[in-house]
């Protein structure tokens, strides 16, 4: 039987189904363990793992992501939370340029299995250095797989996927998600990484989708519905490694795409998705893909200014439905 | 650095005194309006979240008050205080908070992001450590120039862990900056205390040899300890010292933002520190030395006034037009990326 | 008169036409006064300006960029120099969060002219840590400007540009350029940001590349005109303004567009410029853009892998080809 | 820490000059290796750059006879003497150099980015600095796992002055790892003299006490100091004792990389270090311990014509393959980022 449970309670449980499973991982990060996490995600763990496998750090990413890598290179499997994707910045070396290339440069010597976990993108009025969405920084580098599920049951089975996976994670948590609920069946949840899942279909357009982005791109669906006008909806999951299979398959049979982006326009994974959707489908297209973005700005904190910001229910369905006419 | 402030404070003569009702007056300027805030917020007029420091304005009216009106304070997310203390509108802070369009921000900063260039206050940054270089930055420019300004930098005890601490004081250092390195130690990072994360029980003033520095460990609950040492490390700046690095120890009476109960704290812990609230203390001190009551009552009442005016201001402030989410990202005033 | 001047040499030109110009013009950096610059970049600086206008730093690029941030808020127009544009990792806190979050944060209050050099791209062999090309780095992110010159004279106009600029510039010079010569006219040289350059017109198709890869764009070119295809090359010079007018023109009239990228594959600059023509001008063509990048991994070091790598003229050539029959 | 070497190593017995004499031919062994590498780099066979450590021998050679087989090394671009002190094969190290097939990374690291896992030589790190957390983070598993495995963490002078260094000592010694790291102060950065750039005079040593550490600062060219140095920290981290930070004074003959004449040094400074080279130091104190030179000469012979061979085999190996491009990006062994 499946359960209501919220995409926050979801981490902890997938965290909690790992590290029960395999005593080689570990978690650390700031105030994660006494306090639970600044979103109460990991609640609970410490009380259940004890203060050596759930380890709260100093202020210090680029010792908490290097701590993680030289711990996967000696035997552990490290989860590390990043607590906001903005501050990926502040270790941005220590995952571009020393996780994601290690395992090439030394030809294959160095497995890292690790995964970062953050807090990405808005929708909580925390202004333009809390509310990022940065996971098309992760997908430029090459040596890094990339995850941002929507919903609570994706949470576990792509966490507990990246747990397993041989290679470095960077796994994105939507802090606009956290409350929403979603149904769990009991018992170990294993998903796939490089699986996009087809979240309704339609036979007029596609809708590509990512995280937050997919409930609303959801929501324009069936208000185009409403209209007479059945959308697909892709939800990509992953963005490395990305199905283009099922993206492709999905976009030459509507031959009308759109993507909804959170990230602010130039250089999003939609630009990628776009790219290679004109690329390889162009002649079952009949009209350019357009992307519907983030303004390229950095975000504004007031509320109302942050919500014209992101791409609304509303927008996504004005946007479809000036093409259609 | 003076350990009796009585010391330092006598031989000052009457001038003295009314900077000291002066430092209080700006004690109860900061609290007030954090009050309020806390107040707004649970009223759902705040928007996102926000950090006070109740318990620390000592630190930020001592400053704010032995500061020239060109120097320039960086300051982080906890910094209500500190910008208001240097000459921000409250109205115009509160209703940055509120996500307003007079906002001081325009409401495109919230209450993480409080900038008012024209006081000096150089901006709230809302990463830790992050605004250490760039205080750096602002001192190394007046020292170039020649402009007798000092960069104060105020930052948290958990600041001192990351790398940016390091890189800036060192540099600092070198480059014999006029800069201040202001930590407010008020025991813990968001929820974890900082003694449990660090290798050095001063967090900040048992690393200052380590960029050739004086270890500075003050009170940074008594406003004439923090003033006097305020001054000094500001003189020597202005005067070509150098950079001072000071450790304030204090604490913030709430949670460390309106999310947080604070419940991780030891319950005589915070009674102990309330028990050092740095303004009833100063009030009954300025009391001793003879200013009298009727004098602090005034200040009082007229600070809880223009308080609640602000409020009411930043209440009745109209929202931002959605148009704002396109100007001054550049310098042209707009945001285009392409002709 | 115009007489021939190196990349290399043009760099120092240009910062010595700035300073002696603005006196508020400071430059930073590692190695840059004493030594020149590890790319002998900066030679005669020192000499000319004084140890307090030209300055070595501490390895400490978080300082280094916060330095010139803070300057710029205070008077200065500082150019902070990081020597490789892999360590942009190492302070990208300080240049996506703080640069070029705070114009916009403060709504206009604080203005930061300054200007970050750096050495990028690959072809030099110094392996994966030393070689990126991470202009689209620079690009997805809201606020900075973003600069490549392919030429000694671009070098020194763009640069002029840059540093009078009042919002923040990320400068990207090619290591594997900084020996090439051009023309350069003598006296003051100043450019303007944003414009693209047509550097050959050809009326089959259009191929739009930046820095290392426009000489190479250019000598596909010239192959595949000895073939009787006439190739038109946009230099797109900066990627932040993007001069969409230029490019959209340019590729709309031959219907046929290639990028040629140095970046790693995915989310590069070419997917945001594939998105664009493909959105704004997807009626004239006459088939999908094409991406030539580098492949989506890290830089290996051996002289014939890294050659083998990055897109080469033949490589251009080959994929030109195929589509063409 | 000792200052006389002599002092604690008479006493040690037989078995302690046979530890001296492998010490004596490590440190040629790492010599003859690089004056190759420097020829063949004048040759056109090395690719891209090269940093030597000629002159710092005496480190690499003391910390590897220290360590245990599986103890793990973290190193910097500078980092040929360790990689091979450790035990990687001398002939897959020059064919790395010379983007070789056979080389130790396939050609796809280089001479910046040397490791041999299987020799517990985890990886030499060009980006300044941030090899030391990743040295955290293999010492934490190792005290976590119960290995009894230490991590050493070798980098320069400058690397002080990077956040990295910081956040990786404090949280090194907060959590007590296993780990030892050595500052190989070779008085320069790239061109820059370290005490242009650092805020105090010995820029590890100096700052130990930020972390609660002792100041360990020691002669990098006196290999018996370094080896009994080497051996304590290593003893003391293996038991539990923490982490250590040491500051070895030492020099390179030559320039900054392939590139760098090293003009800048003056010439006296340059002169008075080659003086005090490590190996003709030592092969002096062996004898006058009574080795006799006809053992020493066997050994330089014995080095001499492994080095050679070395050369010979690598530059008789293959390319590589232009499809290895594509390989092992990802455990899988290919680099596929799509399905
Ligand atoms: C680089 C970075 N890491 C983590 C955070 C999240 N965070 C915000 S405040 C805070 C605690 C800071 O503690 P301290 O420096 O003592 O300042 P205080 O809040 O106590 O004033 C943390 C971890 C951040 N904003 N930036
Ligand atoms: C973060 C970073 N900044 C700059 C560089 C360029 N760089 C390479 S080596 C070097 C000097 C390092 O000096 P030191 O730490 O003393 O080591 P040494 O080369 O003397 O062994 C510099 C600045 C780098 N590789 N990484
Ligand atoms: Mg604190
Ligand atoms: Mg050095």
């Amino acid at each position: 039987m499946a359960e209501l449970i919220t995409y926050r309670e979801a981490v902890a449980r997938a965290l909690a189904q790992e590290m029960e499973r395999d005593e080689t991982v570990y978690f650390i990060g700031e105030d994660v363990a006494a306090a639970g996490g600044v979103f109460k995600t990991t609640t609970g763990l410490l009380e259940r793992f004890g203060p050596r496998r759930v380890r709260d750090t100093p202020i210090s990413e680029e010792a908490i992501i290097g701590a993680a890598m030289g711990a996967a290179m000696n035997g552990l499997r490290p989860v590390a939370e990043i607590m906001f994707s903005d501050f990926l910045a502040t270790c941005w070396d220590m995952i571009a340029n020393q996780v994601a290339k290690t395992r090439y440069m030394t030809d294959g010597q160095v497995e890292l299995p690790l995964v970062i976990r953050t807090a990405n993108g808005a929708g909580v009025r925390f202004g333009a250095q809390h509310s990022q969405s940065v996971e098309n920084w992760a997908m430029s580098v090459p040596g890094l797989k990339v995850v941002a599920p929507s919903t609570p049951r994706d949470v576990i089975e792509l966490m507990a996927a990246s747990i397993r996976d041989p290679d470095p994670v960077v796994f994105f948590e939507h802090k606009a998600l956290f409350p929403t609920k979603g149904p769990v069946p009991d018992g170990e949840l294993v998903g796939e990484l490089g699986k996009a899942a087809i979240v309704r279909s339609g036979a007029d357009l596609t809708i590509v989708a990512l995280a937050a982005m997919v409930p609303r791109a959801v929501a324009a669906a069936e208000d185009l519905a409403r209209r007479g006008v059945e959308a697909t909806v892709v939800d990509l999951r992953c963005l490395v490694p990305l199905d283009t299979r099922t993206l492709l398959a999905a976009c030459s049979q509507t031959g009308r795409v759109f993507t909804v982006e959170e990230n602010p326009r130039l250089c999003g994974w939609g630009a990628e998705v776009a790219s290679i959707v004109m690329e390889e489908a162009f002649f079952d297209l009949d009209q350019p893909v357009i992307r519907i973005t983030t303004d390229h700005i950095p975000l504004p904190s007031a509320d109302c200014l942050e919500d014209a910001t992101i791409p609304s229910v509303s927008r996504i369905v004005e946007v479809v439905e000036k093409t259609l006419d | 650095m003076p350990t009796s402030t009585e010391g330092t404070t006598h031989g000052r003569g009457e001038a003295d005194l009314d900077q000291r009702i002066d430092l209080y007056r700006m004690m109860v300027e900061a609290r007030v309006f954090e009050e309020l805030a806390y107040r707004m917020f649970v009223a759902g007029l705040v928007k996102g979240t926000s950090h006070l420091a109740i318990g620390q304005e000592a630190i930020a009216a001592a400053f704010a008050a032995a500061m020239r009106p060109d120097d320039l304070t960086f300051c982080t997310y906890r910094g209500h205080n500190h910008t208001l203390l240097r000459g921000a509108p409250p109205s115009r802070l509160m209703a940055e908070l509120f996500g307003r369009g007079s906002g001081i921000c325009g409401g495109k900063g919230g209450s993480m992001h409080l900038t008012d260039a024209s006081a000096g206050a150089m901006g709230s940054y809302a990463i830790v450590g992050a605004h250490m270089p760039i205080a750096v930055g602002a001192a190394w420019a007046a020292m170039e120039r020649g402009t007798g300004q000092t960069a104060v930098c105020f930052f948290g005890d958990g600041a001192t862990n990351i790398g940016a601490f390091h890189e800036a004081l060192n540099m600092a250092a070198v480059w014999s900056v006029p800069a201040v390195f202001v930590c407010e130690n008020n025991q813990y990072m968001e929820y974890t205390p900082i003694r449990s994360v660090t290798a050095v029980e001063n967090p900040a003033a048992d690393r200052a040899q380590a960029y050739g520095l004086d270890s500075v460990l003050v009170d940074g609950n008594d406003a004439d300890e923090m003033f006097h040492t305020a001054r000094s490390a500001i003189d020597k700046a202005r005067a070509g010292g150098g950079p001072s690095l000071i450790e304030a120890s204090t604490y913030r009476h709430g949670g460390h933002s309106r999310a947080d109960p604070g419940t991780y704290r030891p319950d005589d812990e915070v009674a102990d520190w309330k028990a050092r609230d740095p303004i009833p203390a100063y009030r009954e001190r300025l009391l001793a030395a003879g200013v009298e009551a009727q004098r602090l009552a005034e200040i009082e009442a007229a600070v809880d006034r223009t308080m609640h005016e602000a409020v009411e201001e930043a209440k009745a402030a109209p929202l931002p037009p959605t148009s704002a989410i396109g100007t001054n990202l550049w310098a042209d005033g707009g945001s285009a990326w392409r002709n």
